[in-house]
């Protein structure tokens, strides 16, 4: 039996290896195999390191690699073992969904070499165990995804992406680094185990905690640093779109998780950090969906999305450590649970919507919603796994979206009185975020469905699309699966989890969590809240079915005919509602936070009402980028330029300067 | 009797007695305004002659249009069936606490919609778009109002919660007046009715859950109308639940199911009576009105809340 | 001689050593500016060998000859030529007016004696007094530079920095070791010789001798945005 | 020490040779034999100084410890491989007519006498003799910038010539001051210059002269380091000059003065025992960093860019070396050694995409990866690296920096992160569109040779992955030497 350590380290070889394999594969198709084959073969050890992990403990290894006085730590325990879980779930399918995504695909090497690098990133950070080591793979993960964000360069949309994300991403980077500095000043050693040995004051704790919080938050697209996000994820390539949102932000998380939790510890805590996170979650999740809703590109939507699902496992985690800090290990392990229960949550559907995102994009050869429609019976596949992403994210039962959220309702709902009715009275407004921000999702993901799947084509693309490869259908089925089966069956999975609480929190939740067998959920006791996703399910399989034999009269088929539309004969695909039309009523309702610039014009004939031609654009900025980065930018380049018109001086000029500093100096220092 | 075997009763109770909940409403509502009007059991009527009648399903639409009934139905009545009529403690109440309930109506919501986006007409994607926009409204008031209630019993377990009332002595607590007003509004806009929606007019502007089904026609609307009817119930019953379960039986003794079963339709009677004069006397609301509507239902679930800790904890 | 007509004949050559760096600085014509130049050449020479003599320190006689020839003779006639070859104009052209800069220069003048006259205390030796003259001769060639226009007064302004950090060097510390001034020596050779080149190149590029003629080719502003 | 004398001298006589031979291909290959001679004996050399920790050649004269020997080997590094890169180059350069043979053999010869300069100046114990190589390195180099005899080429050269000519007569000034108080200490002579001496002396050396004279050495080296405000003559002379010189300049001459300001801060630490050079120090390192960073965002000449991040990056040495810790001091030392590899790297890489598309102007270099991928990904690659992205060196040592600076003066650390911010931004708005994107019509193919780019990524990626122990335990010396003498160590 191989011990998870290895497990973990084989893993990030066969990374590597598939980094370096283009170096000796050259033609294109071989290279997708072996990128691919390689790529499932690193998710399934992930997997496997990540349950070996959990269920038999990690273990640590010391690589001479590094400083010289620092060799590279590596250690992989509870925390990281979920973790590792989690990118083995989503990084197999996606291996797999790319071999067909990737067909003819002319020079793929950039891709070929980046997307593994990007991977052993990611798991090298989750296995690191000094601070070095993690800046060291953090980096990687950061750089590489960027050549995979700016891998299609031709269009200047994505270059102009590409600069976003590898400037924010280096900001992230630096704040990081600052905190880990701080921990270093405190600890007086890179190392993770002094420093989670080391006291640290108070005020240099909220100095690194703030600094992770907004490094962290930065990858991981809280609002307002977000702005990177929705630009990135788009022009990737879609399999590398599902993994960048489906398990990029989740490592942000879990450095977050790693550095308050881990590395400072519960201890630590003080009442506002919690506060701070639960705004901030409840922000993003309410603004990320807001945004969401006005986006028609699909790309785009999903990586609001994502914001959106940030912020509701930054809820989890907040409410987490305010528990934590008022002396509630029970119900702060609860919040963690829940966290990270969505966590594995959004990587799975979230995975599972960019590709199928990807295989529409691959088959209609457009992200515009506005072009699409009636694709359901052109790909009915995709569209069956669309649909459970879509409930999934909806939180809708029986799904895995709706256990996490359960969940997190718990938590905010067994919140007891926390110092001060104010304090208090967040908790359950967070929780009716959360339940605003759900609630929105279903309506926006109703939008996505109908309109790219239901109703009648809008173009001729979508008109003739065609169902993807068996590849890529594998890759889909793959999540769509788990997705329901962590859904119903989250009893046999918590217990799973209960390691990390365990070791961060020194409680288990284990006892309780299946108190009542594998069937009810019962976070605390049965008294309090159950859940049974398995009976709800049958009950309502034995329903449909019992109603469906009730209802169905023998030999009566049924009459297929055109749609009545208010006597007008031939109904046109342009008289649906479509994206734009679906979302106007919360257009209107929230006018003030979207501030949407209508761009209405009309050719008339004759009298205003006989209209030959009617164009009508919505554009919804998004606010954080306009009032906040945009003016940074203007910030900068005015700077820039004051100081160019002093490069513009005669060389009498730059003698004064040398002149005046030193006699400055002299006045100064004499 | 068995408390399984109870179970099974109020679940076929509700399924059976939610079409004349609609009728008797409708005929309060026809008697407030002067009229005849059908009597109680004319919905039932309707749903038989749907039943009976042959489907006529647009040329395109896909199995999405064909099993959002079933889907919609079922999903309703899963959800009517944990919520305790007669018997406080029932099996299945453990299936779902409050917040999965909530869950199970949005599933039906969701696939409601679809059904709507699913045939392609202008109308059917308006009504989605407005039935999930006003729901998306209505989540969080109604979850506020359910944390006022469950802040006592430190529950969502319906059965917890009606129990902590039930042993809990009578005394006025603001907090639940405030939650209750809320949930009566959320429980009007939930289904439909006036001010919100109009469920008797088929006015294009205006309507929003007919929209959807406009479609729909034989067995597959009989069940989107059957659905719509058990909701009515099911919200009917929960407000009875949750702010006067006197009367409920915590055991599963013939009498005590008697009593409840006469209390239960009494506590019915009176809430369907209150939304008929409500109906009447009110005017639909404009469709840009119902966010403010939404939002004052949230606003006093939130009074609610605050005043639990400001009034109720410490004293 | 004693030791104390030495010193107040080093300081007598000290105050002309100032003198004639104000007078670089006043001057309106190019071959007055170099006139200066020569004299303050021919100055440094002196003062080498008279503090030669006073500490019989031999090395220095050699350096009192290296610099009459080569700042006191060969410099200025390079110069001097350039000027000729180039038909430059006879006129300096200052940024900043005469009166303006003589006052910046007596303030820099003041500045400097305020900074070095508590430091001087610590040498014993006997010439001590010239560091803070020396400072300010500094102080000033780089204000020569600075408000001048033409490249060639900009070259004797460095050149008379040079000197003033030679007067340094032997005033106030007897003189640096040999190989050092060699070296110092040789650079300057090489230095004025570059000069030269660069003047004639300059003049066939620019056809002025105009800084800020050049300046403008080095303009690589983006005002693109 | 004949190993010394040989690495000394070869630079020499082949700047001599190369004076006066006058075939192309001929004086290149000898070019490059130097080189490699060169390199060769400074690496045997150092093998037998870090045997004996530090030793005296030629009378006293000279004097090599972990600190310069270190840097020896890299100038004959850096040089070697840009004697290797300059040989298609300046081909090139040749066949397009922008040179013609005469100034062929002046740029080699001229090329050998700045080698020269640079390794006198690192091995000299003498201050003054210090002062006179950088002096000799400055115009050989003066003589480079103009070598093309272009309108702007001269004028850079003047300017170049002006103001480090203006700077290196102020460092003289300062050395005077120096000997002004040593000769009262050690007496007249050259034992009043030699660097061992004055450190074993430095206690007893007057406070207020030193700090007069560091005021004056730190304004006179720091404008050959290129520090703002006195940097002004750098961006002209990296623009103009050929891109061999550039990659010099900035990999190596720079260094040299550096490494004179740092020699100069442990003395005037030693005598003063505050922590006020180190203050200074820092302050100029700060600020070069914010007028580099902000600068870059307004270049159009791609030398000029990439000459400012040299500038940015000597800002952050310098701040590192008045940090003073020994951490600091590592941390500089290493990024020395990275930025020389990788910035000469990018700027041999930049020769090459300027000669491909004909033109240094940013705005029309583009598709640079479609139209020669060697080009494009070692600019792309070299850019990330020099920005600080992991795996490279670079990245080491600023995390280094950035936790020294932590630990002793917490408060700076935010300039520091907003400068590297915004360089690195600075460096990718233009990078981007340069490597990406479909290549201008005007490109031409161009003959390259990318293995010195290679050599020197490699290096720095392997500094970045793993500092070998001979490697780290030199820069330990060096670091333990630099703060030996330093009082306080920083620390606030």
């Amino acid at each position: 039996m191989m011990s998870a350590l290895n497990l973990a380290l084989s893993a990030c070889g066969l990374a590597l290896a598939a980094a370096l394999a283009p170096s000796l594969v050259h033609r294109p198709d071989m290279q997708r195999t072996t990128l691919s084959l390689l790529l499932a073969l690193t998710g399934l050890l992930a997997i496997l390191a990540g349950m070996a992990g959990l269920l038999y403990g990690g273990g640590d290894i010391v690589l001479p690699l590094g400083l010289p006085w620092l060799p590279m730590h590596l250690r992989l325990d509870a925390l990281a073992s979920f973790f590792y879980l989690v990118i083995g779930a989503l990084l197999l399918p996606v291996a797999i969904y790319s071999q067909g995504y990737l067909r003819g695909e002319s020079h793929l090497t950039p891709l070929a070499i980046f997307l593994p690098l990007f991977v052993l990133g990611m798991l090298g950070i989750l296995a690191s165990d000094d601070a070095f080591t993690f800046m060291l793979f953090w980096e990687l993960m950061s750089i590489s995804s960027f050549f995979l964000v700016t891998f299609k360069h031709q269009h200047a949309e994505n270059r102009k992406a590409g600069f976003i994300y590898i400037l924010m991403a280096h900001m992230a980077g630096l704040l990081i680094l600052g905190s880990f500095a701080v921990l270093y000043a405190a600890s007086g050693s890179f190392e993770f185990s002094a420093m989670r040995q080391a006291e640290i004051s108070p005020f240099w704790a909220s100095v690194a905690f703030l600094l992770a919080g907004f490094g962290f938050g930065t990858k991981a697209g809280v609002v307002p640093l977000h702005g990177w996000l929705p630009e990135a994820h788009p022009v990737a390539p879609s399999n590398v779109s599902a993994l960048m949102s489906g398990i990029m932000l989740k490592v942000a998380i879990f450095g977050f998780i790693r550095v308050v939790w881990d590395l400072m510890g519960p201890g630590d805590f003080q009442w506002w950090w919690g506060t701070l996170v639960l705004a901030a979650g409840s922000g993003s999740a309410v603004s990320g969906v807001l945004l969401a809703l006005q986006q028609h590109d699909l790309k785009r939507l999903l990586a609001y999305h994502s914001i959106e699902n940030i912020g509701i496992i930054l809820i989890g985690l907040g409410l987490g450590m305010l528990l934590a800090h008022f002396g509630h290990p029970m119900l702060a392990a609860l919040g963690l649970i829940a966290a990270l229960y969505h966590t594995i949550n959004h990587a799975l559907f979230k995975g599972l919507l960019f590709m199928g995102a990807g295989a529409i994009l691959h088959s209609t050869g457009s992200r515009d919603m506005e072009s699409m429609g009636g694709l359901i019976h052109r790909m009915p596949w995709t569209a069956v796994f669309f649909l459970v992403a879509c409930l999934s994210i909806s939180a809708l039962p029986p799904f895995n979206g709706f256990v996490s959220e359960w969940l997190t309702f718990q938590t905010a709902l067994l919140a007891p009185q926390l110092g001060g009715a104010l304090l208090t009275a967040i908790v359950p407004f967070s929780a009716a975020m959360l339940a605003l921000a759900g609630a929105l999702a279903a309506a926006c993901f109703v939008k996505v469905f109908g309109v790219v799947f239901l109703g009648h084509a809008r173009s001729e693309a979508a008109a003739h699309a065609h169902e993807v490869d068996n590849w890529m259908k594998l890759g889909m089925a793959i999540p769509a699966v788990l997705c329901l089966a962590l859904g119903l069956l989250p009893v046999l999975f918590i217990p799973l989890m209960d390691a990390v609480p365990q070791s961060l929190l020194q409680v288990s939740l284990a006892g309780s969590v299946h108190a009542h067998g594998w069937l009810w959920l019962t976070p605390v006791t049965a008294a309090h809240s159950s859940y049974s996703a398995p009976i709800a399910l049958a009950g309502m399989l034995v329903l449909g079915g019992l109603a469906f034999w009730l209802t169905h009269p023998k030999g009566t088929s049924i009459r297929r005919n055109v749609l009545w539309s208010c006597g007008n004969p031939h109904i046109h695909a342009r008289m649906q509602y479509n994206a734009t039309s679906f979302s106007q009523p919360l257009r209107r309702i929230f006018a003030p936070i979207y501030r949407p610039e209508v761009h209405a014009h009309s050719e008339h004939s004759r009298h205003k009402v006989l209209a030959n031609q009617v164009l009508y654009v919505v554009h919804v900025a998004d606010l954080g980028v306009k009032y906040i980065y945009q003016p940074i930018g203007r910030f900068t380049l005015f700077t820039a330029k004051l100081l160019q018109h002093e490069h513009q001086r005669g060389i009498h000029a730059y003698l004064a300067y040398t002149f005046i500093t030193i006699l400055f100096l002299l006045a100064v220092y004499i | 009797m068995s408390s399984a075997f109870v179970q099974m009763l109020q679940a076929v109770l509700l399924l059976l007695l939610a079409p004349l909940a609609t009728g008797f409403v409708a005929t309060c509502k026809a008697r407030l305004q002067n009229r005849r009007g059908a009597d109680v059991m004319q919905p039932w009527r309707n749903l038989r002659k749907l039943f009976g009648k042959e489907v006529v399903m647009a040329a395109h639409a896909s199995w999405i249009f064909r099993t959002a009934p079933y889907v919609v139905f079922t999903a309703t009545v899963m959800a009517a069936s944990v919520v305790p009529a007669l018997l406080v403690d029932t099996p299945l109440s453990l299936t779902a606490d409050v917040i999965a309930l909530v869950a199970l109506l949005a599933l039906a919501r969701f696939f409601l919609a679809l059904a709507g986006m699913d045939i392609g007409t202008a109308f059917g994607g308006m009504g989605a778009s407005r039935e999930m926009t006003f729901a998306a409204l209505a989540e969080p008031a109604m979850l506020m109002s359910i944390f006022v209630l469950s802040l006592g019993a430190h529950s969502t377990n319906l059965t917890t919660m009606i129990n902590h009332t039930l042993n809990s002595p009578f005394a006025l607590h603001p907090s639940l007046a405030f939650a209750m007003v809320a949930m009566l509004m959320i429980a009007v806009a939930e289904n439909g009715r006036i001010p919100i929606d109009n469920p008797g007019t088929h006015l294009e502007l205006t309507m929003i859950h007919e929209a959807m089904i406009l479609e729909y026609s034989g067995r597959h609307l009989a069940l989107m109308e059957w659905a719509a009817m058990v909701k009515l119930m099911l919200f009917a019953t929960l407000i009875a639940d949750l702010f006067m379960p006197w009367g409920m039986t915590t055991d599963a003794s013939l009498v005590g199911v008697a009593v409840a079963f006469a209390l239960w339709i009494a506590k019915l009677a009176g809430l369907l009576l209150a939304l008929a004069v409500i109906e009447t006397s009110l005017a639909k609301l404009r469709l840009f009105e119902v966010p403010e509507y939404l939002s004052g239902a949230f606003v006093i679930a939130f009074l609610g809340l605050l005043s639990y800790y400001m009034l109720e904890v410490g004293a | 001689m004693s030791a104390a007509l030495i010193q107040q004949l080093v300081d007598g050559l000290a105050a002309l050593m100032l003198l004639t760096s104000f007078a670089l600085l006043a001057q309106h014509r190019m071959l007055s500016v170099l006139n200066w130049f020569a004299a303050q050449g021919v100055l440094l020479a002196v003062t080498a060998a008279v503090v030669a003599y006073g500490t019989d320190n031999n090395e220095l006689y050699i350096s009192a000859v290296m610099t009459f020839l080569l700042k006191g003779l060969l410099l200025p006639w390079l110069l001097w030529r350039v000027i000729r070859e180039l038909h430059v104009h006879r006129e300096v052209e200052p940024l900043m007016n005469t009166t303006l800069t003589m006052l910046v220069a007596l303030g820099v003048t003041l500045f400097a004696f305020h900074i070095i006259q508590p430091i001087e205390k610590i040498s014993q030796l006997m010439t001590r007094d010239s560091m803070a003259i020396a400072t300010a001769c500094v102080l000033l060639g780089m204000l020569m530079m600075i408000t001048r226009r033409k490249a060639i007064t900009q070259v004797v302004g460095f050149l008379a920095v040079e000197n003033s950090l030679f007067f340094a060097a032997i005033g106030s510390t007897n003189g640096m070791p040999l190989v050092v001034e060699i070296g110092i020596a040789f650079d300057v050779l090489i230095a004025a010789l570059i000069f030269g080149l660069f003047f004639f190149q300059i003049r066939d590029t620019f056809d002025s001798l105009e800084v800020d003629a050049m300046n403008a080719h080095l303009i690589h502003g983006d005002d693109e945005e | 020490m004949n190993m010394f004398l040989a690495t000394l001298l070869s630079p020499l006589i082949g700047g001599i040779l190369l004076g006066l031979i006058d075939h192309p291909r001929l004086a290149a290959r000898i070019n490059v034999a130097t080189g490699v001679s060169t390199f060769v004996f400074s690496l045997l050399l150092a093998v037998q100084v870090l045997d004996v920790k530090s030793v005296d050649a030629m009378g006293g004269w000279f004097h090599l410890d972990a600190y310069n020997v270190f840097l020896v080997a890299l100038t004959t590094f850096v040089g070697m491989t840009t004697t290797i890169f300059s040989g298609p180059y300046m081909r090139h350069e040749l066949e397009g007519g922008r040179v013609d043979r005469l100034r062929l053999r002046l740029y080699h010869s001229m090329f050998q006498l700045f080698q020269f300069g640079m390794l006198l100046g690192f091995t000299s114990n003498n201050i003054g003799v210090l002062w006179v190589s950088l002096e000799l390195a400055t115009l050989a180099t003066v003589l480079l910038v103009s070598l093309y005899r272009t309108p702007a080429s001269i004028a850079a050269a003047w300017k170049y010539f002006i103001l480090c000519g203006m700077g290196i007569a102020l460092a003289l000034f300062g050395t005077v001051l120096v000997y002004f108080t040593s000769s009262t200490v050690l007496g007249h002579g050259n034992e009043a210059l030699t660097w061992t001496l004055l450190y074993a002396h430095a206690a007893e050396l007057d406070p207020a002269v030193m700090s007069i004279a560091f005021c004056f050495l730190m304004v006179g080296y720091g404008t050959k380091v290129g520090l703002a405000p006195m940097h002004a003559w750098l961006p002209d002379a990296h623009g103009e000059g050929p891109t061999p010189v550039s990659a010099v300049l900035s990999g190596l001459l720079l260094n040299l003065a550096l490494y004179a300001l740092v020699r100069c801060k442990m003395l005037v630490d030693g005598a003063t025992g505050t922590d006020m050079a180190g203050h200074i120090m820092m302050g100029f390192g700060l600020l070069s960093l914010a007028v580099a960073a902000l600068s870059l965002h307004k270049q159009r000449d791609i030398k000029r860019m990439f000459s400012f991040s040299s500038i940015e990056h000597m800002g952050l040495m310098t701040f590192a070396f008045g940090i003073g810790t020994t951490l600091s001091s590592f941390a500089a030392l290493l990024h020395m050694t990275v930025h020389s590899l990788v910035k000469s790297g990018i700027f041999f890489t930049v020769g090459h995409a300027a000669q491909a598309m004909g033109t240094q102007k940013m705005s029309e270099i583009r598709g640079l990866i479609r139209h020669h991928p060697g080009i494009g990904w070692g600019l792309l690659i070299g850019t990330a690296a020099i920005a600080g992205f992991p795996p490279f060196g670079v990245f080491t040592s600023e995390f280094l920096l950035f936790t020294a600076a932590l630990e002793s003066y917490p408060w700076t650390t935010l300039p520091l992160l907003l400068g590297l911010l915004v360089a690195m931004a600075g460096l990718f708005r233009f990078v981007q569109p340069m490597v990406y994107g479909e290549p201008a019509e005007h490109a031409v193919p161009v003959h390259v040779n990318m293995l010195p780019v290679y050599v020197h990524f490699a290096l720095a990626l392997a500094l970045g992955l793993a500092i070998p122990d001979f490697l780290a335990d030199w820069y330990e010396q060096a670091a333990a030497l630099i703060v030996s003498v330093t009082p306080a160590g920083g620390g606030a």
